[in-house]
């Protein structure tokens, strides 16, 4: 069985799914955010893999590469929320942060 | 199977399991850990797709830079001198079986979809200046806007981040 | 252009049996060479030299009993250490103690695969290379990090965090500085920057931006290996010995020799980057045969990067530790503003000379 | 198209826009670096310069028609363009408006109370007159002249004086009034107008307002009613920014309370809008009710030489409780008289006439802003500006006082200053068709030497008021500001023709309008 | 003479030209190089001013030699350029010289060149020196330009300019009050009759046209006339009447007299300059130039205010006791003298008196100077025996009150002679105005009186002071050299070269006698009578006045005029303005503008409180509660766990697709 596009495919979606799951069940915030960058890994996955295989130039890598941007930046500013949670609530629970709900 | 397809079930099973491990470890810390693995993983998937300077930047932003502000975030939101990472026990079969669920139609819808792949069959090409040439031209406007997005998460992260 | 197992593969070729093998199995003739001939010993030596040197600019003889001049030490202290009890402390994490040295060792180890010794001999000739280099290195972080943390000490903790922080700073004008370079040749290829540096045209002399860029990447470089004066990780008056305090024996001993191979490796890059790599200026190496080009380039090669490797000990025993905020700050408001600024005026000199760099304008006046 | 081409294309567009661009900049730059605003200001104002030197060299002064016109659809539903051009009407007063924005630049360094704030509204301002000067299409001209209103607003509001609230909202409020006015004949103009347009080449062709008999509220209007309506509503409109007597009380007090680089905009530039405003639109596009008018505008004109200086005059006689005893609202009265000579010879519509009314236009620009800095000068020094809390300020002053005598001088009309020139063409040319009234006119002139003498008697001249033993002369700032000024009186009362040049064929064209009706 | 020397020096230009632009403009590079770097020069530059006025001076004699030697009285020089174009209207600047303009040329240069000379001594020490020298130049400029101008509008220009320079010398020691007031005193006063002259140029150019030029104006004239009347006048003499106002002003006649001897709070120098020889002379060479525009009428009038200038401020000049205002009254009396002579049509007499007045006009003043220099002090009374003292002074001031009064020998006697002959000639044609000449023989014996009284108070008798006097002592040098000059021209030989000019006025030969023989008497009474009073004392003059004291104090206060104008025109001026600023503030401002705020504001507050309880609390902030209302409901599925929003969304995705599924 040789690898194919779709076995990329199933790859990342494992990925995402794993990333989804994180997301929805840690109470951590850190967690949640590792489940996010698994999710923008496998974003970046399918990216590359269609670059490869249906369009046949660099495309996908140039997404890829702003996947990248994107999730450095966004993790960046998460963390620095985080840290400043932290620091205001000794806590990164994230069902301890509701200070915005009426 | 060829070496090709073994090294791509290789760094799947390198992706994969940390990746498990991520999501449901108990220990925050270790589940960064295992992070490590996963991109690692991802960025031989990379090789394998011939995207080299994709793989590169993947290990320098993800490894060198993401996963240790994770590792630096985990380790001083809490008390770090303890071993004491323990996540809270939660309740995670909810959300296991609704991401299973979504993974079977994903996998369903993968498998049913007809892909109109066009493989050429050369070695991986050097990337890097075509990437480039791509970026300053066609990408002009993303790129810069990226930059500046870079810029505002720089500029945001340090005053949030600065004590008062 | 070939890597050094293809380059063995086709030294080979017409020998009986060997002229058969594959060229993976070159390849790990090679890696294996490079560690056990090269990386091992060199640390010992470095290590027996800095110490010689430390002696001298201390005005004390230093080392002088085991050998002749006391030469032997290196192998002393590497058996005592191999031999001494492997010590994980109770509390530690074991997992991630037993990793990070691992890690660390892998990230240095891998390094040297894009290093250029002399034409045709380096161990992956990757047309990424530089890049992958900078990836590769930015790995270390994550061990100091994981062996601060394990070591469940808070001397150890601090020494990592601070590395961790540290590293990657200064990762940023390092980068920068070595995208002037690529700036300039156009490639990431390590072996193509070095061939297209030439007899004459060494980077470093190609314009005044670059000379500051090399500048900057040789100190912001030695901040990043951890060197002094920005050893805080390490700093033993405030944190023991930072990091690397829990360990002992074998696990030790990988920190240290990663320590003098990154060294190594920084000043070979510098080497490879500004100062023209394998290059003898006024004399044509290639031209030469190959038995006489190998072994003389490698040699020109070493000769540069171990002055430089001279320097940073120089340094080291000279200059005195740095406070850790104004560490941060000469990062960020000296070295990442300059080196941005060496990065537009170099690109602003490609355009304007048409890429042509100071050596070959002036030899443009003569050879028009 | 190379780069230069697009710049000469586009030299009106540039120096309207230039300080716009200085403003993005100036709104980058860290508020706590004035001196960096300030440079960065002078920049933006040193380049409309440029260009303002550029179009006097390049303009072609036998050509009677708009010069560097740029022309754009703008809002196509309605016919709008942004429709740009320069003749010699509005040269003189661009030359004026870059060179007096530039010197002003200089005199608001004193300014350390929001620095940012005041240089953004200030290039808006030049921005804003910029645009009214070269405006061809009336929806434009209008757009422009509100956004004048709204930086001098503030610029009054926020850096005058001790009553500068009320004088900027009367400011504001009273100009409001007239543009509202302004508003209706532009719609007006635009619905009669056949086919719609707001051009106003376009408006200014004969016959093109196909106006038909109407009723308002009831009431039967005739065309050439309606027409008198129209030109009266806009007159007000003009008068008010003239301005005209009654309709000039808001001067006096925005003069005061303005910083004296502001006064020095007003009185320089803003005043000048509604002559401007009357030659541009009123008199080409209603030549009719111009001359009919005309008789009605000359008293006018006699009116505010007259009462302007004697109110200028009362300024000495009365006692500061009775609202006197000022000197900048002395000379904020002398400008309304100095208005009233080009009021009276546009009212004449002979050639020296109205070369006299525009080149007086441009030399009361330079002379009241050489007053108003000069009042500011001394300002800065003492904090007061009471006339007869002075005395002998000769003997400390000697280069101030020179300045300042040389401006009196240029405003009372002495010959070989650039005043009297116009002055005596605004007189040439009325006496020609009014002669009682300019007979009765020259008492104005009269008083004007009285009280100028009289100021400069009280302030500089007999013995030192000894308050003042250490008072300093004029600094280098202060002189950049007036020296060019100074310069440019003398030489323009020696040699009036470089400016004259660029005006009398356009000015001969607008005349041959009128006369033909 | 120099014709050939400034060919060579500039071929390409006229020499004429030449030498009158280095007339004209030497001056005002004077003044300009004064005026900014006087003080740093050498003695502070005094010499760039004397330098400049003597380049000036010596080409005036150039010319002046030229003009003699051609014998020619009706030579003419003329050159033009347009200054201001516009279409189909024109203005000149141009060069007219003639005789008239040369002796007034040389008469301004000499002057002006020995008052530059006298000054570096009378100014010496003073702190604004330099400042001094350049408005000296700068006068000297404009009054050259003045009697150069080919046109009334140059004219003017320079007319200004002229009274410019007198404001700045007048009020040159500003830190005195009386200075400063007198200065604008003087601008003021003769901006007055500048406006009436500006008028009178507005009418010229109207009527013609636009000609401006003075020839283009007579040929204008010569063809045909202004046409209108205005109050019974026709145009042409009202615009000579306006035309000649300018000279009323700067020649300080009756009206507008006042300022004159205010303005000798000036400097001394400037005195015998500006308003002895010079300047206030401009007004009778304006009426000169222009004499052949004023009609019958207009002369008429022009003399009877000569005439009654010259007896009225005779008789302000009897009691004065300032030395120097007695010599301004004299002026203006003298100034009288000359109009009258113009008036009456003798106007080679009037011009003739402006030239021979200037000199010993100018030498009476730089001899008062000289006094005042030694004695500080201006006062009559506090001066006498002076005649030891200061010999050089003395000498020279009673050749130049010989020469005023009107003694053999002297030029005033041949002047005054022609006019006097003039007005009795004029008389003889038109015997009902006969008030003429009577004005002008006993203003003859007044000025012969007020000027030996002058001399017997200051250098006979004894020191009345004698702290003062012991102080005094005989100016330097450079002082008493223009003096000695000035009165060698008092003299009436020295204007025997110009004969073949004055032999152009021609009175009858009886009248001339007569005329000859009745002012030698009325001289000869007044100094007799004033001989009589103040050297032998028989009659003394404190009881005179004791004894008219009416009489006397109307001359002490100079007829009250000054009061006079003060009460009439300045209050009045003042009341009105202070009226109009009153009516500006609370009529216009308060009432009309500021009047619409209250209305303004009760609209408004109507409108607001409608808007208030209406719109906005029943209407909108009724449908903003409803709003709320419901929103407190619908809020509580809100929880605020971001993660149970996306278990939802999760969930609700699933969902769709197991529907999807079910359906497809």
């Amino acid at each position: 069985m040789t690898v194919e596009l779709h076995h990329y495919l199933i790859l990342s979606s494992i990925l995402f799914v794993l990333g989804i799951i994180g997301i929805i069940s840690r109470k951590n915030s850190i967690g949640i955010l590792m489940g996010i960058e698994l999710v923008m890994n496998a974003c970046g996955i399918n990216f590359v893999a269609f670059s490869k295989y249906i369009a046949s130039d660099f495309s996908g890598q140039i997404f890829a590469l702003f996947i990248f941007v994107i999730a450095a930046a966004e993790v960046v500013v998460a963390l620095a929320i985080v840290l400043r949670i932290y620091q205001n609530k000794a806590t990164i629970d994230i069902e301890e942060v509701k200070d915005l709900k009426c | 199977m060829t070496s090709y397809d073994s090294l791509f079930y290789v760094f799947a099973a390198v992706t994969i399991i940390p990746a498990i491990v991520t999501v449901f470890h108990p220990n925050i810390l270790y589940a960064a850990l295992s992070l490590f693995g996963s991109f690692f993983g991802v960025a031989g998937i990379y090789v394998l797709l011939g995207a080299d300077f994709i793989a590169a930047t993947q290990v320098l932003i993800y490894v060198g830079g993401i996963l240790v502000l994770i590792l630096f975030a985990v380790m001083l939101s809490k008390n770090i001198y303890g071993m004491t990472f323990q996540d809270e026990k939660k309740k995670k079969i909810l959300p296991t079986l609704f991401g299973i669920l979504l993974l079977g139609f994903l996998i369903k819808l993968i498998t049913t979809v007809h892909w109109n792949t066009t493989l050429s069959e050369e070695g991986p090409l050097p990337t890097t200046a075509a990437l480039g040439n791509l970026l300053l031209t066609e990408y002009l406007l993303p790129f810069e806007l990226a930059s500046v997005l870079l810029l505002a998460a720089l500029i945001g992260a340090i005053i949030l981040a600065r004590s008062k | 252009m070939t890597s050094l197992p293809e380059f063995l593969k086709e030294l080979f070729e017409s020998w009986p049996l060997l002229g058969i093998l594959p060229v993976w199995f070159y390849s790990i003739v090679a890696i294996f060479g490079l560690l056990f001939l090269f990386l091992f010993p060199f640390a010992g030596v470095a290590v027996y030299v800095e110490r010689k040197i430390a002696g001298d600019i201390q005005a004390r003889i230093g080392p002088n009993v085991v050998g002749p001049y006391g030469i032997l030490q290196w192998i002393a202290d590497a058996l005592k250490l191999l031999l001494k009890e492997d010590i994980i402390p109770t509390n530690a994490d074991k997992k991630l103690f037993i990793l990070s040295p691992m890690l660390i060792f892998i990230s240095g180890a891998c390094a040297y695969a894009v290093i250029p010794f002399a034409d045709n001999v380096i161990l992956a000739n990757l047309n990424i290379g530089i890049f992958y280099l900078l990836a590769i290195t930015s790995m270390v972080t994550l061990g100091l990090i994981l062996g601060g943390w394990a070591s469940n000490n808070k001397w150890s903790l601090l020494g990592g965090l601070r590395a961790a922080a540290q590293v990657v700073s200064y990762e940023i004008p390092v980068a920068l500085s070595i995208l002037t370079v690529v700036l300039v040749t156009g490639t990431l290829d390590m072996a193509q920057i070095v061939k297209m540096q030439g007899p004459f045209y060494w980077n470093i002399f190609h314009n005044p931006f670059l000379f500051i860029s090399a500048c900057i990447y040789y100190i912001a470089a030695l901040a990043e290996a951890n060197r002094t004066p920005f050893d805080i990780p390490e700093a033993d008056s405030e944190l023991v010995s930072g990091y690397n305090t829990e360990y002992s024996g074998m696990r030790f001993a990988i920190f240290f020799l990663i320590e003098y191979a990154e060294c190594f490796i920084i000043c070979a890059v510098a080497t490879t980057l500004f100062l023209g790599g394998w290059h003898l200026p006024f004399f044509d190496l290639s031209s030469l045969t190959l038995g006489l080009r190998i072994p003389l380039q490698i040699m020109v090669f070493m000769t540069k990067s171990i002055l430089l490797l001279l320097t940073m000990m120089w340094i080291r025993w000279t200059l005195p530790r740095y406070r850790v905020d104004q560490l941060m700050k000469l990062c960020w408001e000296v070295f990442v503003p300059f080196s941005f600024a060496c990065l537009i005026g170099t690109a602003f000199w490609m355009v304007l000379f048409k890429g042509k760099g100071i050596p070959e304008l002036i030899l443009g006046l003569f050879v028009s | 198209m190379t780069l230069p081409n697009i710049i000469m294309d586009h030299l009106l567009t540039g120096i309207v826009f230039l300080p716009v661009i200085g403003i993005l900049i100036i709104l980058l730059l860290p508020s706590n670096r004035p001196s960096l605003i300030r440079w960065t200001s002078a920049a933006f104002t040193f380049l409309p310069l440029c260009i303002a030197a550029e179009l006097f060299l390049l303009f072609n002064r036998n050509e009677a028609g708009f010069q560097f016109v740029e022309k754009f659809s703008w809002i196509p539903t309605f016919n709008i363009h942004y429709y740009i051009g320069t003749d010699g009407l509005s040269i003189t007063m661009l030359l004026l408006t870059a060179l007096l924005s530039f010197l002003c630049v200089f005199a608001s360094w004193g300014i350390t109370q929001g620095v940012k704030g005041y240089f953004t509204m200030f290039l808006l301002l030049e921005a804003g007159m910029m645009g009214v000067f070269v405006a061809l299409d009336f929806f434009l001209f209008y757009i422009f002249w509100e956004l004048m209103l709204l930086p001098m607003y503030f610029l009054i509001g926020i850096w005058g004086g001790p009553k500068k609230e009320y004088a900027a909202i009367k400011f504001f409020l009273y100009t409001l009034f007239g543009s509202v006015l302004m508003l209706v004949v532009m719609l007006a103009f635009y619905f009669y107008s056949d086919p719609h347009t707001f051009d106003l080449v376009e408006l200014a062709r004969p016959g093109i307002l196909k106006i038909k008999d109407l009723t308002i509220f009831g009431l039967p209007i005739t065309i050439a009613l309606f027409k008198k309506i129209l030109f009266i509503l806009l007159f007000i409109g003009f008068a008010i920014k003239v301005p005209i007597f009654p309709f000039h009380t808001w001067l006096p007090l925005a003069h005061v309370e303005a910083p004296t680089p502001i006064s020095v905009i007003l009185a320089g530039v803003l005043l000048k809008m509604g002559a401007y405003g009357l030659l541009r639109i009123s008199f080409p596009i209603l030549p009719q009710e111009t001359y009919w008018f005309s008789y009605a505008l000359a008293i006018l004109g006699l009116i505010n030489i007259v009462y302007g200086a004697f109110c200028a005059m009362a300024q000495i006689t009365l006692p500061q409780e009775k609202g006197g005893n000022d000197w900048k609202k002395l000379i904020a009265y002398s400008s309304i008289n100095h208005m009233g000579y080009v009021l009276l010879g546009m009212a004449a519509f002979t050639v020296e006439g109205i070369n006299g009314a525009v080149f007086q236009m441009f030399n009361h620009g330079i002379t009241t802003g050489m007053l108003f800095l000069l009042v500011g000068v001394i300002y800065d020094r003492v904090h007061h500006r009471r006339i007869d809390g002075f005395g002998g300020l000769r003997v400390k002053a000697p280069i101030y006082t020179s300045i300042v005598a040389l401006a009196f001088f240029a405003s009372l009309g002495l010959p070989g200053l650039s005043s009297f020139i116009s002055e005596a063409l605004v007189f040439l040319g009325s006496f020609k068709v009014y002669p009682s009234l300019t007979i009765l006119a020259t008492i104005g002139i009269l008083i004007n030497a009285a009280f100028f003498l009289w100021v400069l008697q009280k302030i500089f001249l007999g013995p030192l008021n000894t308050t003042y033993k250490d008072l300093s002369d004029i600094n280098f700032r202060e002189l950049v500001t007036l020296v060019p000024l100074a310069v440019l009186v003398i030489f323009l009362g020696v040699f009036p023709m470089p400016i004259l040049d660029l005006m009398k064929i356009t000015l001969d064209k607008l005349l041959t309008v009128i006369q033909s009706v | 003479m120099l014709d050939p020397f400034i060919v060579k020096l500039f071929p390409t230009l006229d020499p004429m030209l030449v030498i009158i632009s280095a007339i004209l403009f030497s001056p005002l590079v004077g003044f300009v190089i004064q005026f900014f770097m006087g003080e740093k020069l050498f003695r502070k530059g005094d010499w760039v001013s004397l330098g400049a006025i003597f380049i000036s001076w010596v080409l005036t004699l150039f010319l002046f030699s030229d003009f003699v030697h051609s014998q020619n009285a009706h030579f003419k020089w003329v050159m033009s350029w347009p200054w201001i174009a516009l279409p189909s209207f024109s203005l000149g600047m141009g060069i007219l010289l003639d005789s008239t303009t040369i002796l007034m040329l040389l008469v301004i240069t000499t002057v002006s060149f020995l008052v530059h000379l006298y000054s570096t001594g009378y100014m010496q020490g003073d702190p604004r020196y330099s400042r001094f020298f350049a408005y000296l130049s700068f006068f000297s400029f404009s009054m050259i330009g003045l009697v150069l101008s080919d046109n009334l509008f140059a004219l003017y220009v320079f007319w200004e300019l002229v009274g410019l320079s007198s404001y700045l010398l007048i009020g040159f020691w500003f830190e005195k009050p009386s200075a400063a007031n007198a200065s604008k005193k003087a601008f003021i006063v003769t901006r007055v009759g500048d406006v009436g002259m500006f008028i009178g140029i507005l009418i010229i150019f109207f009527q013609t046209n636009g000609l401006l030029k003075f020839e283009d104006i007579f040929s204008f004239l010569s063809k045909s006339s202004f046409n209108g009347e205005f109050l019974g006048l026709s145009l042409l003499t009202l615009a000579g009447l306006c035309i000649f106002m300018g000279a009323v002003g700067k020649s300080a006649q009756f009206p507008l007299h006042i300022w004159l001897p205010d303005a000798m709070e000036g400097p001394t120098p400037v005195s015998a300059l500006i308003h002895a020889a010079t300047m206030v002379a401009a007004g009778v060479y304006l009426v000169t130039r222009m004499f052949p525009f004023f009609t019958p009428e207009a002369l008429t009038c022009i003399a009877y205010v000569g005439a009654f200038t010259a007896i009225f401020s005779a008789t302000m000049a009897l009691t004065h006791n300032d030395i120097k205002k007695v010599l301004a009254y004299s002026t203006v009396s003298q100034l009288g003298y000359m109009m009258m002579g113009l008036g009456v049509g003798a106007t080679i007499a009037g011009f003739f008196h402006l030239v021979t007045h200037a000199a010993f006009k100018a030498c009476l003043f730089l001899c008062s100077g000289s006094v005042i220099h030694a004695l500080h002090t201006q006062d009559l009374r506090e001066m006498g025996g002076l005649r030891k003292k200061m010999p050089i002074t003395f000498v020279t001031m009673l050749i130049a009150t010989l020469a005023i009064s009107g003694v053999p020998l002297f030029s005033g006697f041949v002047s005054k002679d022609m006019i006097l002959g003039g007005t009795l000639s004029f008389v003889s044609n038109h015997p009902n105005h006969f008030l003429i000449p009577i004005f002008g023989f006993s203003a003859a014996a007044l000025t012969a009186f007020y000027m030996f009284r002058l001399i017997f108070m200051t250098f006979f008798g004894t020191a009345r002071d004698s702290k003062k006097f012991e102080h005094a002592h005989e100016s330097p040098f450079n002082m008493t050299l223009p003096l000695i000059i000035l009165s060698l021209s008092s003299f009436a030989i020295v204007f025997t070269p110009l004969h073949f000019w004055i032999e152009q006025e021609e009175i009858p030969e009886n009248i001339h006698h007569l005329a000859t023989v009745l002012s030698l008497f009325v001289a000869g009474s007044g100094i007799l009578l004033s001989y009589l009073m103040y050297m032998k004392k028989v009659l003394n003059p404190d009881t005179l006045a004791q004894r008219f004291k009416y009489i006397y104090n109307t001359l002490i206060h100079l007829y009250w005029i000054d009061e006079l104008y003060e009460w009439a025109i300045l209050n009045n001026v003042v009341r009105l303005n202070n009226l109009l600023a009153h009516f500006d503030n609370r009529v216009i401002d308060q009432v009309m503008v500021d009047g619409w705020a209250p209305v303004t504001i009760q609209t408004s507050r109507g409108s607001g409180n409608f808007d208030n309880r209406v719109i906005d609390e029943l209407l909108v902030d009724g449908t903003g509660q409803m709003v709320g209302a419901s929103g407190k409901q619908t809020v509580k599925i809100q929880t605020g766990k971001v993660q149970q929003y996306i278990l939802v969304g999760l969930g609700s995705v699933c969902v769709l697709l197991i529907l999807l599924t079910l359906i497809l």
